[in-house]
């Protein structure tokens, strides 16, 4: 039962970070959160007797892809001031 | 013998990618042209030993299909595999004159090239679904690579566009992937297809083949999923733009026709195959027009790849539920189709690229009266074009033949139609070229002319696309030839 | 293979390597340009008289392989052929000296002459085309080879022109693709054969048959400028002279028209095709053609264009010929396809020396031109009587046939038909002729005549005088063996009684 | 308006997607698969060469794929530092001052070094590899990168490039050598796979890693016009 | 119902997630993101669907980790390409003064 419970709530946890990690207004957390989805990745490849591919995902999915992202987006923010997450969305 | 030859076809591009990586242009050039040289004797090879003797499976690694991966060495790989040695040699060959060597980054061109070359060998020879996406990637990142090369701001827009969208059809395609080991337990074509036959269809397969099929679709810029062709294949170097259009766009259809043929009938449905159908034609109208709107050259001959590639996809109605000989014909006037159009774009590409360099700029408008100068490579873009317009003898037209047969009777009248108006498209795209080169109200009396060997090599291909209406019977027969099932589970 | 085998693939190469080697000869060769140029038309001559003499002797000279699964590329010699043939490589040779003259000093002369020989080489594989789809392979190569020489002069009118002619010969193509895959579907591949192939035919696929029989003529009809797909034909006029008077007076609607010829004979037989019932609307179709042309052309002031509107006119003979049923008609039609070849290679010869030497172009300028051009005029002169029927020229030996013909098979309106056309030719002609010889020059010529000095170039001067001399020639000697009429008739039995 | 319909219209097909790849994910999920791959898997464990299956799939029985992947590396790597900036590399902006990245580094890095070096040895019996290990070892790169390390073996030049491939080749090269043998491509001799296998993880880490830093180090941060390239 | 199919189901949602933001948001480094999300999302159907009924199966296992390193590869390069457009263009999305007549690519 506690089982379920934890797959459940990790499940539930996957995509509400996934959901928050797109709708995010303010693109530095939205990668914050990604590096976070990435993380409870990890977990989800634990409980799926996958350790290798937790460790890759904490590694590369969370580690690397996140660092790659956050360092983009304090360039992007930083540079060039009209680049900064423009129009969010649409044409 | 066979193995040797396998191993060399395997090896020699990705060998000579890290020995390019290792030099700078122009010695990547001398050692890519010896390259070169072997890898399309290694080609030939293959392909005479595969006619002569028929097809063969191929374990890598000494493991057997479920759990290795096998490569399917049948007739239509070795010649899409000699196909790829014949264009890319072409496209290496001309590239090392035509890219200049001064600007440092070129470096990086040998070894992207030849990563793209290991990456179709890989994707005509795969027989396994996920290796099938591992050269799908190899293909597209290299690609993307030769498209941002150089790195100006539309290059980079266009390769960005171009990434996005070839790795949107790659998860596309991965989901289907799983969704049949999920089923099926393998991986293997020949095993999901070996178990199929005497086995009912399971529910929910269905999904799995039309997710693989539109991400392949996406790959292959099939309309309305077409809009990252043109500005990549427009705005690419022109050798870089005919490897594109001749052979890239051809590695996804190809593994989307290969499941169709093995899994459309027991997997697909009719509706999925005439709306197929249906978007092939609708991008062979809407990308003739599209490419007769085109101020710029190379994008014309872009859009005309978008509107080629639709006559691919009537492989999918004509061979769904129709009698063994249509589908036969249609699939050799598909396969006809892909080579010619792979010789035809090509040339067609490397000329422009040749006229561009001539007049010093890409607009159609530029070529004004340029034809008073005979260029050589204006010739060749019209015997290119002469292929695209299906027109006889090229293997455009023997294609177009085929196809034409095929759905006349499988009574599917609708595509004749089709077949009919794209070919009298290509010919208003084509001549609109020609038109504006012999209007003779210009000034210009300084025309460039490129060196001769960079203006052999589109004559040459487009020759071929030419020729091939001619010896068609020959290229297709080795299509026919038996194939030893024995490494099949 | 033998060598038999191989004389018609020369006879094609003659022309072809031509055009090769003149496309890669600078644009200052011009000797060398046209040595070649004449070289090659009179070996390709001598290749075609050799051939006509080993058909007459029932020689099989032909040459096939596989190209398409299912399809068979076949270059063969017979009667009919030749015939086509022997015109185009007389014609040839003649044009290209004229258009040597015609073209002297002007730019482009390498473009221009190349796809003259591409446009020959077409015309020698329709001739030779054993079967549908090798003779569609040649028709296709001669649309595309032809577009360079229309638009030659680079002008928008030309272009415009250029356009036009695209779109209704590549249209045409389309269609004939269309009748020809969808034939193939029904009946395999077909071989030309006399007396066709569908004498017996299924019942079940006689609808099919009669409407692959209209896509055929329709996209035939195109070229050989069918009412109402003539449209290109008038406007393609701004092509130079030799390419008006070759292409547009021989090898392109005449292509139609041996297309047309080849269907009836060859593929349908002619008495399959009565049978279909669809020779009499083609019959129909043919005679409205050749009133309404000629109706056009009283009212052109455009020489050439007069003259255009007399080609539609008078290639429908041909189609007229062929779809009466009848061997006399058909040797009437048949005969045509050489006379009318003849004639008006002499006229559109005749009307760019008119423009070369003296810039005339419109109809009201030619008073007087017989006094400052006589030879020129004079060949003008046997065209025109030629046309209109006057005896014993080609043109009278064609009606004469023609009318006997329907006459034969009962479908008495054909003569009517002559008649009226006849009277139309000397209406939109006779005018012409009366200026050439009875007006006042209307101002002083731009340069003055004097004695011991052609009236123009010599390249230009004998090949008009020489093709009239011929339409004379096969007109007084059309009963000897080897004229045009005996030819005809040879065709005619061999298609009659195969 | 407009645009919140198409948003709504996008949302109800990427649901109705969802939902459809669910149904057949579950319908799927009801029947047995017809190849047991992982029994067969077992039964082949011991002519592997290494006791970890998923090592074995990697490396032995799936090479192939393994090997096309490192191609795939290897070209982002290439096609990144085709427009690198490396004058960035001693931009005082970037090295960090943060003393709390600073401390980090001190102490992570060795301890990473380390990780990466057991992830490696463990590849072999348990979970672990050169894929993580490379990861790791990247990752430590990384660290040092922000903490302001010039590092200077990754400007472009033939040192990085070799670096980049070196992995790649002798892959390739162990790949071949068994073709030289009258083997089939990528297969190894019984005898030698499990030193093989190890080498060949080895140097992929250390590639796998180098391109991994290489793609971070080039992400261009100046507003130079043209790519710039080192000489080699 | 077992723990690897809930996952494979996620794993289904993860990709609807990520196909809307690949297809919807306009910023780069958002369609990355949902790129790598929605690769999650198959990598979960691609090692959950089997082993709902096999059990730990190590040949989807190995597959995912050669899709994790595709994917960082893919992932590192748009950056450094996102990085070097933004340079020359001050764009961080393809909508914007479109260089071509047409509009967005997908």
């Amino acid at each position: 039962m506690t089982e379920w419970l934890l797959d459940g709530l990790l499940v539930v946890a996957l995509l509400v970070t996934a959901a928050a990690a797109l709708l995010s207004r303010d693109l530095f957390r939205a990668v914050v959160v990604f590096i976070a989805f990435g993380l409870l990745m990890a977990v989800a490849w634990v409980r799926l007797q996958a350790p290798d591919i937790a460790l890759a995902e904490a590694a590369i999915g969370a580690g690397l892809t996140g660092v790659l992202l956050l360092d983009a987006v304090s360039h992007l923010g930083r540079a060039r001031p009209r680049g900064q997450d423009k129009g969010g969305n649409g044409q | 013998m066979t193995l040797w030859l396998m191993a060399g076809l395997l090896f020699t591009p990705l060998a000579w990618a890290v020995l390019t990586l290792l030099t700078d242009f122009a010695w990547g050039r001398v050692v890519t042209w010896g390259g070169i040289v072997v890898q399309v004797l290694v080609s030939l090879g293959l392909w005479l030993a595969v006619s002569r003797d028929g097809g063969f499976y191929y374990g890598l690694g000494g493991w057997e299909a479920p759990l290795g991966i096998e490569l399917r060495v049948d007739g239509l790989a070795v010649t899409f595999v000699l196909l790829t040695a014949v264009v890319a040699s072409a496209c290496g060959f001309h590239a090392g004159v035509y890219i200049d060597p001064d600007k440092p980054w070129h470096r990086y061109f040998w070894p992207l090239f030849w990563f793209l070359w290991s990456g179709l060998n890989a994707v005509w020879l795969g027989g396994d679904l996920f290796n099938l996406y591992v050269g799908l990637e190899l293909i597209s990142l290299s690609a993307v690579g030769l498209v941002a090369l150089g790195g100006k701001a539309a290059a980079l827009r266009a390769s960005l566009r171009y990434l996005l969208a070839a790795l949107l059809g790659s998860l596309a395609y991965l989901l289907g992937v799983a969704l049949i080991y999920g089923q099926f337990g393998t991986l293997s074509i020949a095993g999901v297809v070996f178990w199929l036959e005497d086995h009912p269809v399971p529910a929910g397969s269905g999904l799995a083949l039309a997710l693989m099929v539109t991400g392949l679709a996406l790959k292959t810029a099939l309309f309305p999923l077409h809009r990252w062709l043109p500005p990549a294949h427009g705005i690419a170097q022109s050798p870089v733009s005919a490897l594109l259009s001749a052979l890239v766009v051809k590695a996804s259809f190809y593994i989307a026709a290969r499941l169709w043929l093995e899994l459309g009938e027991p997997l697909g449905n009719l509706a999925a195959a005439q709306l197929v159908g249906l978007l092939g034609s609708a991008a062979v109208v809407w990308g003739s027009w599209l490419a007769l709107r085109q101020s710029a050259l190379k994008q014309v001959v872009a859009y005309s790849s978008v509107a080629q590639i639709g006559y691919l996809f009537l492989l999918f109605p004509l061979t769904y539920s129709v009698s063994e000989s249509v589908s036969q014909q249609a699939q050799q006037g598909i396969t006809l189709q892909v080579i010619s159009h792979a010789l035809a774009k090509a040339a067609m590409f490397l000329a422009a690229g040749n006229l561009i360099l001539s007049t010093g700029s890409n607009r159609v408008d530029a070529l004004t009266g340029v034809s008073r100068f005979l260029p050589f490579s204006l010739f060749s873009f019209g015997l290119a074009g002469v292929s695209l317009m299906s027109l006889p003898p090229s293997g455009g037209f023997a294609a177009k033949w085929l196809l034409l047969q095929a759905s006349l009777g499988s009574g599917q009248w609708w595509w004749v139609l089709v077949l009919l108006t794209g070919g009298l498209l290509s010919a208003a795209y084509v001549f609109r070229i020609y038109r504006a080169s012999f209007l003779e109200n210009s000034e210009t009396d300084e025309f460039y002319h490129p060196s001769r060997s960079l203006e052999v090599i589109p004559m040459v291909l487009a020759l071929m696309a030419i020729g091939l209406g001619m010896v068609s019977e020959e290229v297709l027969s080795v299509m026919a030839l038996p194939f030893e099932e024995e490494g099949s589970p | 293979m033998t060598l038999n085998a191989w004389i018609p693939v020369f006879a094609l190469m003659t022309s072809l390597v031509a055009a090769l080697v003149i496309f890669l000869l600078p644009e200052k060769g011009y000797r060398l340009r046209t040595t070649v140029n004449l070289g090659a038309a009179l070996v390709k001559l001598g290749l075609v008289v050799v051939m006509v003499w080993g058909v007459f002797r029932g020689v099989d000279y032909g040459l096939s392989f596989t190209m398409v699964p299912g399809v068979t590329f076949v270059l063969k010699a017979d009667a009919l052929s030749m015939m086509f043939a022997g015109l185009s490589a007389v014609l040839w040779l003649l044009t290209t000296i004229y258009a040597v003259g015609y073209l002297e000093d002007s730019p482009n002369r390498s473009r221009f002459f190349g796809f003259f020989s591409l446009c020959v080489a077409s015309t020698m594989g329709i001739a030779l085309a054993g079967n549908l789809f090798t003779f569609f392979l040649f028709y296709e190569m001669l649309t595309l080879s032809t577009y360079p020489l229309v638009v030659h002069r680079g002008t928008e009118k030309a272009l415009r022109a250029g356009r036009t002619y695209l779109i209704y010969t590549l249209s045409g193509g389309a269609v004939l693709l269309l009748a020809i895959a969808w034939l193939h579907g029904v009946a395999g591949d077909l071989p030309f054969r006399e007396g066709g192939h569908f004498i017996d035919a299924d019942p079940e696929i006689h609808r099919s048959l009669i409407l692959i029989f209209i896509l055929l003529v329709a996209g035939l009809g195109v070229k050989a400028a069918l009412f109402p797909l003539h449209g290109w034909l008038p406007q393609a006029m701004v092509a130079p002279a030799p390419v008006s008077a070759l292409l547009h007076a021989v090898a392109v609607v005449k292509a139609g028209a041996f297309g047309i010829v080849r269907v009836v004979y060859d593929i349908y037989g002619v008495e399959a095709s009565s049978a279909l019932g669809v020779l009499e609307p083609l019959a129909w179709l043919a005679a409205f053609t050749i009133l309404y042309a000629s109706v056009r052309a009283l009212s052109q002031v455009d020489l050439k264009r007069r003259l255009a509107f007399s080609t539609i006119s008078q290639v429908s003979y041909i189609i007229l010929g062929v779809s009466l049923f009848g061997p006399v008609a058909a040797a009437g039609g048949l005969v045509h396809l050489l006379h009318q070849g003849l004639m008006k290679i002499t006229l559109f010869f005749c009307a760019g020396n008119y423009a070369e030497t003296l810039g005339i172009h419109r109809i009201d300028e030619m008073d007087g031109v017989g006094r400052r051009m006589p030879g020129t005029s004079l060949a003008f002169t046997i065209g025109a009587f030629g046309m209109i029927g006057a005896p014993p020229l080609a043109g009278f030996i064609t009606k004469w046939v023609l009318g006997s013909g329907a006459l034969a098979a009962g479908m008495d309106w054909v003569i009517a038909v002559l008649v009226l056309s006849s009277l139309l030719n000397a209406a939109y002609f006779l005018p012409i002729l009366h200026r050439l010889w009875f007006r006042e020059p209307q101002a002083s010529w731009p340069e003055e005549r004097f004695w011991g000095r052609l009236e123009t170039s010599a390249w230009l001067f004998w090949p008009p005088l020489l093709t009239a001399v011929m339409t004379v020639m096969v007109g007084v000697l059309a009963s000897l063996p080897f004229s045009p009429l005996s030819w005809a008739e040879l065709i005619v039995l061999r298609e009659y009684s195969p | 308006m407009i645009r919140t319909l198409k948003t709504l219209a996008m949302v109800a097909a990427c649901v109705s997607f969802s939902g459809i790849l669910a149904l057949s994910i579950w319908t799927i999920a009801g029947q047995p698969a017809p190849v047991n791959l992982p029994q067969l898997l077992s039964e082949n464990m011991a002519r592997s060469g290494v006791e970890h299956p998923v090592t074995a799939v990697l490396l032995n029985f799936r090479s192939y794929d393994t090997l096309l992947e490192i191609g795939v590396l290897v070209i982002a790597g290439i096609a990144g530092i085709s427009m690198a900036k490396t004058a960035s590399l001693e931009d005082p902006e970037l090295r960090t001052s943060d003393s709390l990245l600073y401390g980090l580094q001190r102490w992570f890095v060795p301890l990473m070094l380390m990780l990466a070096g057991y992830l490696l040895w463990a590849g072999a019996h348990r979970p672990g590899g050169a894929f993580q290990a490379g990861a790791v070892l990247a990752a430590t790169g990384v660290l040092m990168r922000l903490g302001g390390v010039p590092m200077d073996f990754l400007r472009p030049g033939l040192l990085l490039r070799l670096g980049l491939v070196l992995g790649f080749t002798v892959f390739l090269l162990v790949a071949v050598a068994s073709v030289i043998g009258g083997d089939a491509f990528l297969a190894y001799p019984p005898e030698l796979t499990k030193p093989l296998i190890l080498i060949i993880e080895s140097v992929l880490t250390l590639s796998i890693a180098m391109v991994l830093l290489a793609l971070f180090v080039s992400a261009p941060v100046n507003d130079a016009e043209d790519p710039e390239e080192g000489s080699s | 119902m077992t723990a690897p199919l809930l996952y494979a189901l996620a794993g289904a949602i993860l990709c609807g997630i990520g196909l809307f933001g690949l297809l919807w948001l306009s910023h780069l480094l958002r369609k990355l993101v949902a790129f790598n999300i929605m690769g999650s999302g198959v990598f979960l159907v691609l090692v959950g669907l089997p082993q709902h009924q096999g059990g730990q199966d190590p040949v989807p296992q190995a597959l995912v980790l050669t899709g994790i390193v595709v994917a960082i590869a893919a992932t590192a390069l748009a950056v450094v390409l996102i990085r070097r457009y933004y340079h020359l263009s001050g764009l961080t999305s393809l909508t914007g003064e479109p260089a071509s007549r047409e509009g967005a690519p997908e």
